[in-house]
């Protein structure tokens, strides 16, 4: 066997359907994002009793897409003090994670860019370079506050990554594949929410936690770090970082549905409808990101220290024990 | 702590004769104690063993030099107690804000204020005003006033 | 077994406090949209002040006595008076009034022997331009009539 | 020279380039949390549900200078703090703007009289003021027709703001 | 390039750049890096060997991981060091850590 | 345009593929080595072991590539970044580098690869006589439990034993001092 | 202002500058911290960046003229602050002031109390990271706002109370609105208490952070909520009654240990106290005039006075030295916040960054006040 077979073993015999699927996903990230935006404002404002965005296109539809032209617009500003190649390299280096996990996201029977058998492994190896890119900004602005933020950011996804791939692990014991179609598969009859919802929960908190929203925005807690790891970006760099952050609230979210919630399939009492797979996933998955905006607009903020422990005390312990009792339910029913 | 406690406590510390007792439904203060500026601290910790805590500390700035006023009340019963201390000009007073913490903010206000330097304070530097300002705004000789008045002229001696 | 009675605890409060927003979502927003709707002035808002319209006149009834002036503690107030033919008394020809210093303590109007000065009901000022604040009264109750 | 060598064509275009992020920017405008005395209130109030700035895209007020358009300066400015309003302004990326709200910020309002010593009389002496709205303190509407204000100014007038949609002043009983 | 000489070829530059920043350096977090650089240069091989060479390619796999493993063990441990090192004289500087003794 | 659907062939874009990544190997592990701002140097060690990654890829093995990502740039990489955040402040002055001392190390590391090439070119090297073409990750699985199970039982303890000791140092280095 | 900053003196500790703009520090206040990691060693907190110079500007302003400041140097509860300044110079000047107006400064004050505190609510949870109970609680603070804006024609700086009684009468709708807003706030109650008193992030954020106890409290002169919530029962309305709070029926909530719950407690519990004050009030409002015949400039006799009322930080007091003529000689307002802000040199040390602002916001202060 060749090396190039190697490489098209991994990637797939079409490398079209790839380079068409990364363009497909730039677009739908930048989509979503714009969309996510705008939704966030206008279910924050309602939740509070206000209108929110509405005086910019109808509804304030246009509103996302106004602040993104402004902020391409904006001046860059680069800290005398700070380091300039690295300063630069954090808000592209934050997508690298959002383009390439979406690569094994099913999105419904047929619409998925590669359906690698390493798909899970694939997400969270990569979601690593987030962090990185997190971390990397925060050094980079030397501001403390930043530091602070980014040095919070680490400590936080680092602990919160056990936890969540605890509960996945249950989720591949399940189905016995580290195949996203093969996870989907395994849930025709029962959704893991309902065979496993602790690990669901297990994993919804963790996932809120891995992409730093409220109640675990600690990174970038206004009332402490005034912008946290991101304090010294200004303009489009500030506006990747913005993207960058609902990106990975739906890849979050999509993650889910899938390993949890029966990706692309309909609820078992529905499937008489005649809706198509992507509907499903994406309601499924925009319902997942109604609840993470439902929780930051709700909750206040924890405290590192509590976070911490929290993750350690109750998280890590939750999710072994989780594993192990699933293992032996597994054994049993197998 | 009743007002007999303070007083008894306090008249250990300056002569009776300089406690005049006030009408508190007029002025709102129910003594009024005339130190000396090297009576300060024994006063506050007089005011201090009567469980009394600290509500301000103030001057006023008169023709025959400024006069700081010490204002102490207890938390269960009213007995607010007022210190004076005439001061004059140039003359330095020792500071309390090792019996009172609070003291230590309100001594730095005075000391830029007026002028008035505490001695044995910590920490004197400009509180409100920036760390550079070289001017004492509060005393009657800065900007528009209306008067400057000794002390007689308002308390009638 | 504390340690789970406090997670399911907490848990509930949680739940909780999101049964709180979520019923929110339903209820008709507070919001006011100003510029499309207005809330009407409360009777007593103080704007700056103005020149009451007298219906006897037709006019105001500044003496320019120079009261107001006096009471002022931010000097907002310059007025200048002259005789007329038609009045034996004195009357204002000019009135102006810096309201950017203004405090709205409402000295002037309550000391106005006249009571010919009253507040108005105006609170969109802004302007780009700090003079702007300056305002003629006499050419205002003139524009107004 | 530079001048010259644009074609016709090419500057037409960058007109309009310019003219579609004029209309952004005056549609987004995001004010820095910044207060300095009573006037801050009002502010948060405009931004409160009553009020809710959020509708013209104003509402989300950032904590850094660095990622705000707009700085509100609410309040009195004390000597003390002149230098960090200037340190501020200057950490903005431009475009900027800035709005003095308040006679304080304005002109320092009641605050200025002889032998004052602590205040700074007027945002303009430290800051180029691009919409004055004055008041003791402002009615939130006024900041809001400040903020109107201030979007006609950055769009050129505000029949080109063609994004706004609507009519002023249906009066609503509370 | 597609031959078993390119991966070893690799994996010996790796090994001794490695070897190169464990002298070169005096921190210990630099010299912590070059062992990890080692270690990976190590790893090339196993796989390289085990693509190339061995009967079964599962035992080059599992030797991988288990680098991995130690890799990690390891790190927590000099990372700690380091830490308790570092809070101990206030600089990482090898050097310095000499002081320890006695 | 021959030549240009030649280039799209796979062989050919995979062959440009593996001169990027041992480019991008290279390059992270110089980088790894030669700056002397420590930060740099851990980013440059992740940039080298995505490459190495890479590489995995190339030589079959997308699972442990995968795990390279996830425990060397995942858990390592990030712990070393977390220990120079809490062990130094980072914008001290860099290092100064004694110029003896960098000799004798490039003279160290050039000499053990002039051997290590020596030897690799000399050696004739013979595949085994009958290979097993299973790849899978069940497999592996499978072997980890069964044949190397007491291997896997010993990292594990070494894993935890390592944790152990970690919490144990650290946390007597938090008390000492004051 | 982020980035001021001064280079580390050791290797293990650095100083960060929180403020003066900063979120979560309420305008302008700056806190010089001196941390290790995220505790904090030593805090300084300093102030003077809203100083408007009040003081020197009483002694050139008619005691009229001075009125208005009064309300703008706690533009929270300007009200009661006008009140307490109203009240001294009436009481120096011998001013008799009808009952009715008494009981409409009460209601106003009350109101004001209320509103004041229901900030604090919402910038507390705020600065705790809930964004949307500081929305609901403005919401209901606007309400207040409209009685208020009805019968004193501001929102914020109000100028109500007049030498000899108050500016304007209140008629039915005031009354009747005054009501309908006690009710709606007690209906409030059950959604705050369910978002934000019983949530368990909450408490966790606010129980045994920033203990004040009794000792530390009186040692820095700490009034109002504060000493209360460190089991003190001491308020100006009880100790020294002013206006017509003699007549009327409530009571001091107190706390046990002084943590930042308790303060939360003390001036949640306040805000219902207040609204029984104001339903007593509304009850017993007399009929008659609401001025007192005041002469143009009052000329208070000669010597010097002091005044106390409770604002929602605690006691206020004005110091006032008078030479006879309608100008102050002097005055001094004591102001509660002063002494609550700097407690937090000596609460601060050993605190989480996170801690310092749990703190910082359950102490209430308001920079202008304290700078005045």
């Amino acid at each position: 066997m060749a090396a190039w077979q190697n490489l098209v073993n991994f990637l797939g015999p079409d490398l079209a359907r790839i380079v068409v699927g990364v363009v497909g996903v730039l677009a739908l990230v930048q989509v979503n994002a714009l969309f996510l935006v705008w939704l966030e404002r206008k279910v924050a404002a309602h939740i509070q009793l206000r209108i929110g965005p509405k005086e910019v296109g109808p509804f304030g539809i246009l509103q996302s897409i106004v602040d993104g032209i402004k902020l391409v617009g904006k001046e860059l500003i680069t800290p005398r003090h700070a380091d300039r190649k690295l300063f630069m390299l954090a808000p592209i280096a934050v997508f690298l994670p959002v383009l390439v996990s979406f690569v094994v996201i099913p999105f419904s029977e047929r619409l998925l860019i590669r359906d690698m058998n390493v798909g899970v492994l694939l997400i969270f190896a990569f979601s690593t370079f987030n962090v990185l890119a997190v971390l990397v900004g925060g050094w980079a602005s030397n501001n403390k506050y930043s530091l602070l933020g980014a040095v919070r950011a680490v400590a936080q996804n680092v602990a919160y990554e056990i936890p969540l791939l605890l509960a996945v692990l249950s989720v591949v014991m399940w189905s016995n594949s580290l195949q996203m179609s093969e996870i989907v598969a395994s849930q025709s009859k029962v959704w893991h929410v309902f065979s496993m919802p602790v690990a669901t929960l297990i994993f919804l908190i963790c996932a809120t936690a891995e992409t730093n929203r409220a109640p675990f925005d600690i990174p970038e807690a206004e009332s402490e770090l005034v912008a946290g790891f991101h304090t010294e970006y200004s303009g489009m760099r500030f506006a990747l970082f913005f993207l960058a952050e609902y990106s990975n609230m739906l890849i979050v979210s999509a993650v889910a549905t899938t390993l949890f919630f029966g990706g692309w399939k309909s609820p078992p009492f529905l499937g008489f409808l005649p809706v198509p797979g992507l509907i499903w996933f994406f309601a499924k998955t925009y319902a997942l990101i109604f609840v993470t905006i439902w929780v930051r607009w709700t909750f206040p903020r924890l405290r590192f220290d509590q976070l911490m422990n929290f993750c350690w005390k109750i998280m890590i312990p939750a999710a072994l024990l989780h594993l192990v009792v699933y293992a032996g339910i597994i054994k049993i029913v197998r | 702590m009743s007002l007999e406690d303070l007083k008894e406590k306090l008249s250990k510390v300056v002569e009776p004769g300089d406690m005049v007792p006030r009408d508190y439904e007029k002025d709102g203060c129910l003594l009024e104690i005339k130190a000396r500026a090297d009576q300060v601290e024994a006063v506050a910790k007089a005011a201090r063993e009567a469980d009394c805590f600290l509500e301000s500390i103030t001057a006023v700035d008169f023709t025959n030099g400024p006069q700081i006023i010490y204002q102490f009340n207890s938390c269960t019963i009213v007995s607010r107690v007022l210190v004076r201390v005439q001061l004059s000009r140039g003359e330095s007073v020792v500071s309390i804000g090792s019996i009172y913490d609070a003291a230590l903010w309100y001594e730095r206000e005075v000391f830029e204020l007026f002028g008035i330097r505490f001695d044995n304070h910590p920490d004197l530097r400009r509180l409100l005003l920036p760390e550079d300002a070289d001017f004492y705004p509060l005393l009657k000789d800065y900007g528009k006033v209306h008067a400057f008045r000794s002390t007689e002229e308002i308390y009638g001696e | 077994m504390g340690m789970i009675k406090d997670i399911v605890e907490g848990g509930w409060s949680l739940i909780a406090g999101m049964w709180v927003t979520i019923r929110r979502i339903y209820r008709p927003v507070v919001t006011v949209q100003y510029p499309r709707e207005c809330l009407d002035m409360s009777p007593a808002y103080r704007g700056h002040i103005e020149f009451e319209q007298f219906p006897e006149t037709g006019s105001h009834n500044c003496v320019a006595c120079g009261t107001c002036m006096r009471f002022c503690p931010t000097n907002v107030i310059k007025v200048q008076g002259e005789k007329t033919h038609t009045h034996s008394e004195k009357r204002a020809s000019l009135y102006f009034i810096d309201f950017s210093h203004c405090s709205l303590c409402g000295l002037c109007v309550v000391n106005c022997p006249t009571q010919t000065l009253k507040f108005s009901g105006e609170y969109e000022l802004a302007h780009y331009s700090r003079w702007d604040g300056v305002i003629d009264l006499i050419q205002r109750l003139e524009e107004s009539a | 020279m530079a001048e010259k060598e644009i074609a016709p064509g090419a500057r037409v275009q960058l007109a309009v380039v310019e003219e579609v992020l004029n209309l952004c920017r005056a549609n987004s405008l995001w004010p820095m949390t910044f207060g300095l005395a009573c006037c801050a209130i009002e502010m948060m109030a405009a931004g409160a549900s009553r009020f809710d700035l959020d509708r013209f895209g104003a509402g989300v007020f950032r904590p850094s200078p660095r990622q705000s358009d707009l700085m509100i300066v609410a309040g009195t400015i004390s000597k003390k703090m002149a230098p960090i309003i200037v340190t501020l302004w200057e950490q903005m990326p431009a475009p900027k703007w800035c709005i003095a709200m308040g006679n304080c910020a304005i002109s320092g309002g009641p605050f200025e009289y002889d032998g004052q010593y602590a205040i700074v009389p007027g945002t303009d002496l430290i800051l180029p003021v691009d919409v004055y709205v004055p008041g003791c303190p402002p009615r939130p509407e006024g900041l809001i027709q400040g903020f109107l204000a201030l979007e006609d100014l950055i769009t050129k007038g505000e029949k080109r703001n063609v994004l706004r949609r609507f009519k002023r002043k249906i009066v609503k009983g509370r | 390039m597609n031959s078993l000489t390119t991966y070893l070829f690799l994996a010996a530059l790796l090994f001794s750049l490695g070897i190169f920043g464990v002298f070169q350096r005096r921190s210990l977090i630099g010299m912590l890096i070059a062992i990890e650089l080692m270690l990976n240069g190590a790893s090339i091989n196993f796989m390289a060997f085990n693509r190339f060479l061995a009967p079964d390619p599962i035992v080059g796999q599992i030797y991988t991981l288990f680098i991995m493993g130690i890799a990690a063990a390891e790190a927590a441990i000099a990372l700690s060091i380091i830490v308790a090192v570092f809070r101990r004289l206030g600089s990482i500087n090898i050097e310095r850590a000499q002081e320890l003794r006695g | 345009m021959n030549s240009v659907q030649s280039l799209i062939q796979p062989q050919v874009l995979a062959q440009i593929g593996f001169a990027g990544i041992v480019a991008l190997t290279l390059t992270g592990a110089l980088i790894a080595v030669f700056p002397r701002n420590i930060l740099y140097n851990i980013l440059g060690l992740i940039v080298c072991l995505t490459g190495v990654a890479g590489i995995f890829v190339y030589l079959g093995s997308p699972f442990i590539a995968l795990m390279e990502l996830l425990i060397y740039v995942g858990a390592i990489c990030i712990s070393i970044i977390f220990a120079i955040m809490l062990s130094r402040p980072l914008h001290l002055s860099l290092p100064k580098r004694r110029l003896p001392k960098v000799g004798l190390a490039l003279g160290v590391g050039a000499a053990v690869f002039i051997m290590l090439s020596a030897i690799i070119s000399r050696t004739e090297w013979q595949p085994a006589a009958t290979r097993s073409s299973d790849w899978s990750v069940a497999t592996l699985g499978a072997y980890l439990l069964t044949r190397y199970d007491l291997v896997f039982e010993v990292i594990s303890l070494v894993l935890l034993v390592a944790i152990l000791g970690a919490i144990i140092i650290s946390g007597y280095a938090r008390r000492s001092p004051s | 202002m982020a980035n001021e900053f001064l280079e580390p003196i050791t290797e293990q500790t650095f100083y960060l500058n929180m403020g003066p703009q900063h979120p979560s520090t309420h305008g302008v206040l700056r806190l010089f911290l001196k941390l290790d990691g995220e505790y904090i060693v030593e805090a300084d907190p300093v102030i003077g960046y809203g100083h408007r110079g009040h003081e020197k500007m009483a002694e050139s302003h008619l005691y009229e003229q001075f009125l208005p400041n009064s309300s703008r140097m706690d533009y929270l509860a300007g009200l009661i602050f006008n009140h307490g300044y109203v009240a001294a110079i009436e009481k120096m000047a011998g001013i008799e002031v009808p009952p009715r107006a008494e009981y409409i400064r009460v209601i106003c004050a009350e109101l004001n109390r209320i509103s004041s505190h229901l900030l604090w609510f919402g910038t507390y949870v705020m600065d705790l990271g809930g964004f949307t109970p500081f929305l609901y609680s403005f919401d209901d603070r606007e309400n207040i706002l409209d009685i208020l804006d009805r019968v004193s024609g501001s929102r914020l700086t109000y100028s109500y109370c007049r030498f000899g009684g108050v500016a304007r009468d209140v008629d039915d709708e005031f009354i009747t609105a005054t009501h309908q807003f006690v009710e709606r706030l007690r209906s409030r109650w059950d959604d705050y208490h369910n978002l934000v008193t019983k949530n368990v992030i909450f408490i966790h954020r606010a129980k045994d952070v920033g203990v004040i106890n009794r000792e530390l409290a009186l040692r820095f002169g700490c009034t109002g909520p504060i000493l209360r919530a460190a089991g003190v029962p001491y308020d100006v309305r009880k100790a020294e009654p002013y206006s017509v709070y003699s007549e009327l029926d409530f009571e001091i909530p107190t706390g046990t240990k002084g943590d930042a719950l308790d303060r939360y407690l003390v001036r949640v519990q306040e805000m219902e106290q207040s609204l029984h004050i104001i339903e007593q009030a509304l009850e017993r409002l007399p009929d008659g005039a609401i001025k007192a015949a005041v002469p143009h400039k009052v000329r208070p006799p000669r010597g010097d006075y002091y005044f106390a009322v409770e604002s929602a930080r605690g006691a206020v007091g004005f110091y006032i030295v008078s030479d006879g003529t309608s100008y102050p000689y002097r005055l001094k307002a004591r102001v509660p916040s002063y002494g609550n802000l700097q407690v937090l040199t000596e609460v601060l040390p050993g605190t989480l960054v996170a801690d310092t602002i749990s703190i910082l916001g359950s102490i209430d202060i308001v920079v202008p006040e304290v700078d005045r």
